[in-house]
């Protein structure tokens, strides 16, 4: 069979659900297991998300969790959105919604972690 | 003349009231636990980023997550993030590479195996936040500090 | 032995314009078919109760239904493999029309856009048969057993949410042509397939593959179906 | 509310027969078909083990052969020339199945894969030959599936559970149909300029059945009651292995595999009774040596039902004493997998309705009513004809189990039917378009569904007296002790006259619904009305043929005779009583002989 199918952005997310969630059981475990196991909230402050991303190797990690992580929630929520939300016309102004909403608190992450903790006007 | 539906309620009933087997239930956890995290996961970042916007607020947050019904819900959350993460390389390798194992058997197998993987994984882990609780939140120290 | 059976019944012609369960008591043999249950209850209790049957030996597709929760056809059930309290109800996500019967349309219309048929019209030159080796035929022999009773598409989540969602039926149907070395439109099917409303509407919950009386195994065909589309 | 609709040619019925009809129609006319059952559901999906066609794809055969095999299994009451021509028309169908895309299962070599089954001989060796054309044990399946499938490919129109229940006929010439649609439960008539009628058989008529619960005899008794005569009802195959008490069907192939017939004593006896073939004798020949054995208390644990054993090593083991031999010439041996890949639709039956895996135990299996070789007389042509000279019907085509063309006579061999369906089922289309090409829409009376208002009213208004499920009873039982396997003099007489006083009570049968919305109720009760006309039609053929050919078995007339009785029936039905005239066979070039298997 030549292949003449079109990539379609249903494909391709199929195919990002997949290999985006492979890499988030390291990135997502192992945040997971350090700050909320090991540490754990009662010794998290703002001089510790300081110290850490001051560290461009944890700085640059978590900025790949963000990425990743953010990216598969949301468009596993625009699935699932799409499972009760029916025709074209509304599907794309959730799309719209959906992804303003990613770009916004993607952003927001991205300048804090990129800024850094400010402990100084905590 | 056909009797009244709705997909809403379709799926309500169907989600909740089919007997379907071990794939219906771990669909609806999978589905159940990426939301929650997707929560999570958004507060998360909102809340992280007041270190740089409003670095007055962070402590606020923090306390809140240190509150016991908070920190259970980490428990939960840390659930969600095994059970999620496990079942969905199991859905992924399965699609990707070895779809001839979507059988019936092999399929049981696969939902029960991940399931018992999780729990496996998610003990400790657990164990391990709740002690944390109970020292901080209850000042129960236990094995003996 | 004594059966417990609750059907559920609907006809708004006869002002049971909200489901509701009539229940029965009828003496069963262990080796009944669940239909032979409802013939028992249509001939001899209620003539009024509908149903659609006619091989009766699971092959015409006919009489699917939920049985105790569950998608099956009522002439390939027995009696001992579901016990003594016995529920039926008309297949989910499909119109309710009365009683069992559900409106079939949608489902026929799902299964026709999948072009299911063969694009050929190649024929050797002696007007004998196409030659196809037995390991070419047996790559597409699970999705030829279909008998389109629906049982598949009406347990899934995602056709119980979204009815344009074509339903694994179709795409067990698309899938046993596509991979028909005779055939020639196997990328016009991926390509319809290519969307939300065909194979990516598949969250592989399951159901349909447990749920087939011809166990087809449809999550499969469904996973290779997506595998052909993004390869 | 009556609706009325316009088609060139109107077929009535979906299965191979109908769509094939269809396909072949729609090309030429503006074709309708009408189905009281989903397409897909009808019963040539419930065939199994082959289509019959000469090609020799493993081993030497000559339509020659599958010509006369057809006229021996017939008991020589088959039209000779209808049988040549469906034999000559054969591989050439067979290809274009394929053609179409039927799945058929294949030979190493890439060609169609072929299959022994019941009758079909090597004319030179006596020896079964490889004949059957199959898809594993669902190749009706597979035909009703791909012909479904081009039809939709062909955007024929099709008018889905659309219940037809008269044949409307002007001067003496078909010109539609009527039908009730059965989501609303109103009145369609179908005005055409040629009508086919390819409603399958009657098989609900008996007990233990094979046969669908669509299986009535819509065709037949809607024909009868518009004076058009049915002929040899008295044929009625009892296919030797239905699934004891249930009757599903366990197909010929799984004997053609080197399945064997058991009695109590663990004694393979169909080679005391057909000492070449043996348990591929033709069907009728089988099913009476199993009633022998059971009457003589040798059916397992003395009941009337006998083991069919297809376990891998039974099967070797006679293969072995039969000195059975692969095509290639090696000795003929098989594993359980090959088994299971040859019949897995059967080998789930048996587990599904016996809870009995057939690789290590086997199967209980008694003979089951399954084929009518009776039905609307037509000639090759798919034209209905409706006297003793063969006199034309103009406009009325049947095609499929309905029809008898005849070219399965007495008895039909498996694999014959399906080859039946396609060959006839594609002439009758192109006939009838060829005729609505040629013809005007003849006028429909003036109250077309008078007739039909009539029936569905005496039903609906008549109080529940009588109710349709227990005559129905009544009816299979009388008919399977009766009319079925053994028939004598008295058996019959009382049968005749139990459904005639079944038609009296008939009369008086109410339904529960009085709806309109898929009122199957008062469907199911007027089918019961076909199945009860068709019954006395059969009843009454049968008791006037005082001989025993093929099917039609007599206690008290053990032999052939073909000085009396080479002919065919030919029932009418008269202010409801039965009347019966013959019709000659023809004859070209097979004379009859004494039939040995
Ligand atoms: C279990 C089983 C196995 C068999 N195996 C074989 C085999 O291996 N080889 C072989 O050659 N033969 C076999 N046969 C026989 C063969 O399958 C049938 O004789 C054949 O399929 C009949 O086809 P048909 O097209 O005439 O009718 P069907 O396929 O039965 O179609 C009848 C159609 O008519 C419609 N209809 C009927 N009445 C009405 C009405 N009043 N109004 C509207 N529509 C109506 C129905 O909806 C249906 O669509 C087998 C039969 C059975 C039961
Ligand atoms: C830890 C590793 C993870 C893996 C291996 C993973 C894998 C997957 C896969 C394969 C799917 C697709 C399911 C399908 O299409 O049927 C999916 C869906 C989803 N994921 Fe993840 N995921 C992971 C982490 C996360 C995280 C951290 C979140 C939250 C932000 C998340 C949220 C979701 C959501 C909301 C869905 C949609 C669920 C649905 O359609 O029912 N996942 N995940
Ligand atoms: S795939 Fe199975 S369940 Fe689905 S329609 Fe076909 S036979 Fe029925
Ligand atoms: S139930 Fe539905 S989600 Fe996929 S695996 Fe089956 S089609
Ligand atoms: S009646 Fe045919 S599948 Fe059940």
């Amino acid at each position: 069979m030549t292949q003449k199918v079109q990539k379609t952005y249903e494909s391709v997310a199929w195919k990002w659900m997949r290999y985006s969630g492979i890499l988030l059981i390291p990135l997502a475990w192992i945040h997971v297991l350090i700050q909320d196991v090991i540490v754990g909230v009662h010794a998290i402050d703002i001089d510790y998300v300081a110290l850490r991303w001051a560290n461009i190797g944890w700085q640059a990690y978590d900025f790949f969790l963000l990425a990743f992580t953010f990216a598969h929630g949301m468009n596993g929520l625009r699935q699932v959105l799409f499972d009760f939300v029916h025709g074209e016309r509304a599907r794309k102004a959730w799309s719209v919604a959906l992804f303003i909403f990613w770009l916004l608190v993607s952003i927001i992450g991205t300048i804090a972690l990129v800024k850094g903790a400010r402990p100084e006007l905590a | 003349m056909a009797a009244p539906s709705n997909p809403i309620r379709t799926t309500a009933e169907g989600y909740i009231g089919y007997r379907g087997r071990e794939g219906h239930y771990a669909f609806l956890l999978h589905r159940l636990t990426g939301l929650g995290t997707l929560l999570f996961l958004i507060i998360h970042i909102l809340d992280t980023s007041t270190v740089y916007f409003f670095p007055s607020l962070y402590e606020h947050a923090i306390d809140i997550y240190r509150s016991t019904p908070f920190m259970l819900g980490e428990i939960a959350l840390v659930f969600s993030v095994i059970y999620h993460g496990v079942n969905g390389l199991r859905i992924a390798a399965v699609d990707l590479w070895m779809e001839k194992r979507w059988t019936i058997k092999a399929q049981q197998m696969g939902v029960r195996g991940t399931l018992a993987i999780s729990i496996l994984l998610w003990l400790p882990a657990a164990a391990l936040m709740l002690k944390s609780m109970l020292e901080h939140n209850f000042g129960i120290v236990l094995f003996g500090g | 032995m004594l059966v417990y059976l609750r059907i559920f019944r609907y006809n708004p012609e006869a002002g049971r314009n909200k489901p509701t369960f009539d229940t029965y008591n009828i003496q069963a043999d262990p080796d009944d078919r669940v239909l032979d249950l409802l013939e028992h209850v249509k001939s001899y209790v209620d003539g009024s109760l509908s149903y659609r049957r006619s091989c009766a030996h699971g092959v015409c597709g006919s009489d699917a239904m939920r049985i105790n929760g569950q998608n099956a056809l009522a002439c390939k059930v027995l009696v001992k493999d579901v016990g003594r309290e016995i529920t039926v109800e008309p297949l989910l996500g499909l119109p309710v029309l009365k009683d069992m019967i559900v409106d079939m349309e949608p489902f026929f219309a799902s299964y026709r856009k999948v072009m299911p048929f063969m694009v050929n019209d190649d024929i050797p030159e002696d007007g004998r048969e196409r030659l196809q080796s037995p390991e070419e035929r047996a790559r597409f022999d699970d999705t030829t057993k279909c008998i389109l009773c629906a049982a598949c598409t009406t347990s899934c989540p995602s056709f119980w949410a979204d009815d344009e969602y074509v339903g694994p039926a179709a795409i067990v149907n698309a899938h046993r042509f596509i991979f028909d070395s005779r055939d020639h439109a196997g990328d016009e099917r991926l390509n319809i397939l290519n969307d939300r409303e065909g194979a990516f509407g598949c969250r592989t919950a399951f159901n349909c593959t447990s749920a087939c009386p011809r166990e087809i195994h449809v999550t499969r065909a469904i996973a290779e179906v997506k595998q052909a589309i993004v390869a | 509310m009556t609706q009325h609709h316009q088609h060139e040619v109107v077929i009535v019925g979906a299965g191979g027969a109908g769509l094939m009809a269809a396909l072949y129609a729609s090309k030429g006319a503006d074709t309708a078909v009408i189905s009281k059952l989903y397409p897909t559901r009808s019963h040539t999906g419930a065939a199994q083990g082959g289509i019959g066609a000469a090609l020799g794809n493993l081993e030497d055969d000559h339509v020659d052969w599958h010509t006369f095999d057809t006229v021996k299994g017939s008991d020589y009451l088959g039209d000779q020339d209808a049988i040549a021509f469906m034999c000559e028309q054969a591989p050439q169908v067979v290809y274009e199945l394929e053609h179409m895309g039927l799945p058929f299962s294949r030979t190493k070599e890439g060609r169609i894969a072929q299959r022994r089954f019941g009758g079909h001989t090597n004319n030179d060796t006596h020896q079964p030959v490889t004949r059957a054309c199959y898809a594993a044990d669902r190749t009706g399946h597979m035909i009703l599936q791909t012909l479904y499938q081009q039809c939709i490919k062909n955007k024929v129109h099709f008018y889905d559970e659309f219940h037809v229940l008269d044949l409307l006929v002007n001067d003496g010439v078909a010109n539609g149909v009527v039908a009730v649609a059965l989501a609303t439960g109103e009145l369609h008539v179908f005005h055409a300029k040629s009508v086919v009628f390819a409603t399958g058989g009657h098989g609900r008529v008996w007990e233990v059945t094979s046969n669908a619960y669509a299986y009535t005899g819509d065709g037949v008794a809607i024909a009868l009651r518009k004076g058009i005569p049915a002929q040899d009802l008295e044929f009625f195959q009892f296919h030797p292995t239905g699934i004891r008490k249930m009757g599903i069907l366990i197909t010929e192939g799984v004997r053609g595999e080197g399945g064997v017939l058991i009695n109590n004593e663990g004694e393979r006896f169909m080679d005391r009774y057909a000492p070449t073939v043996k348990d591929l004798a033709s069907r009728d020949v089988v099913s009476r040596s199993m009633y022998l054995e059971m009457r003589d208390g040798k059916g397992i644990n003395g009941k009337r039902y006998l083991y069919l054993d297809m376990r891998p090593e039974t099967v070797n083991k006679y293969a072995e004493l039969d000195g059975r031999k692969t095509p290639d010439g090696k000795p003929y041996r098989v594993t359980a997998e090959q088994l299971l890949s040859k019949v897995p639709d059967i080998i789930d039956f048996a587990r599904t309705y016996l809870h009995v895996d057939p690789m290590a135990e086997p199967m209980a299996v008694q003979p089951t009513a399954h084929y009518a070789m009776g039905g609307i007389p037509t000639n090759a042509r798919g034209e209905v004809v409706i006297d003793a000279k063969n006199t034309v019907m103009p406009g009325f085509y049947a095609a499929g189990e309905v029809a008898c063309v005849s070219v399965h006579g007495a008895n039909r061999l498996g694999t014959n039917s399906l080859l039946d369906l396609v060959v006839f089922g594609k002439e009758a289309g192109l006939r009838a378009t060829e005729y609505a090409q040629g013809a005007d829409y003849k006028d429909l009376e003036a109250d077309p569904t008078a007739y039909t208002r009539e029936q569905v009213d005496r039903l609906l208004s008549n109080p529940r007296e009588e109710k349709a499920a227990l005559i129905a009873e009544e009816m299979k039982s009388e008919m399977f002790d009766n009319v079925g396997v053994y028939r004598t003099e008295t058996g019959m007489q009382a049968a005749e006259k139990k459904i005639e006083e079944l038609r009296a009570r008939y009369l008086k049968v109410g339904v529960d619904d009085h709806g309109k919305l898929f009122n199957t109720d008062l469907l199911n009760a007027w089918e019961l009305g076909c199945l009860l006309d068709v019954a006395q039609a059969t009843a009454a053929s049968a008791v006037a043929r005082k001989e025993s050919r093929g099917a039609h078995a007599r206690e008290d007339f053990p032999t052939r005779d073909d000085e009396t009785w080479m002919k065919h029936t030919l029932a009418w039905m008269r202010e409801g009583a039965i009347q019966l005239d013959y019709k000659a066979v023809t004859k070209t070039k097979y004379e009859p002989m004494e039939r040995v298997y």
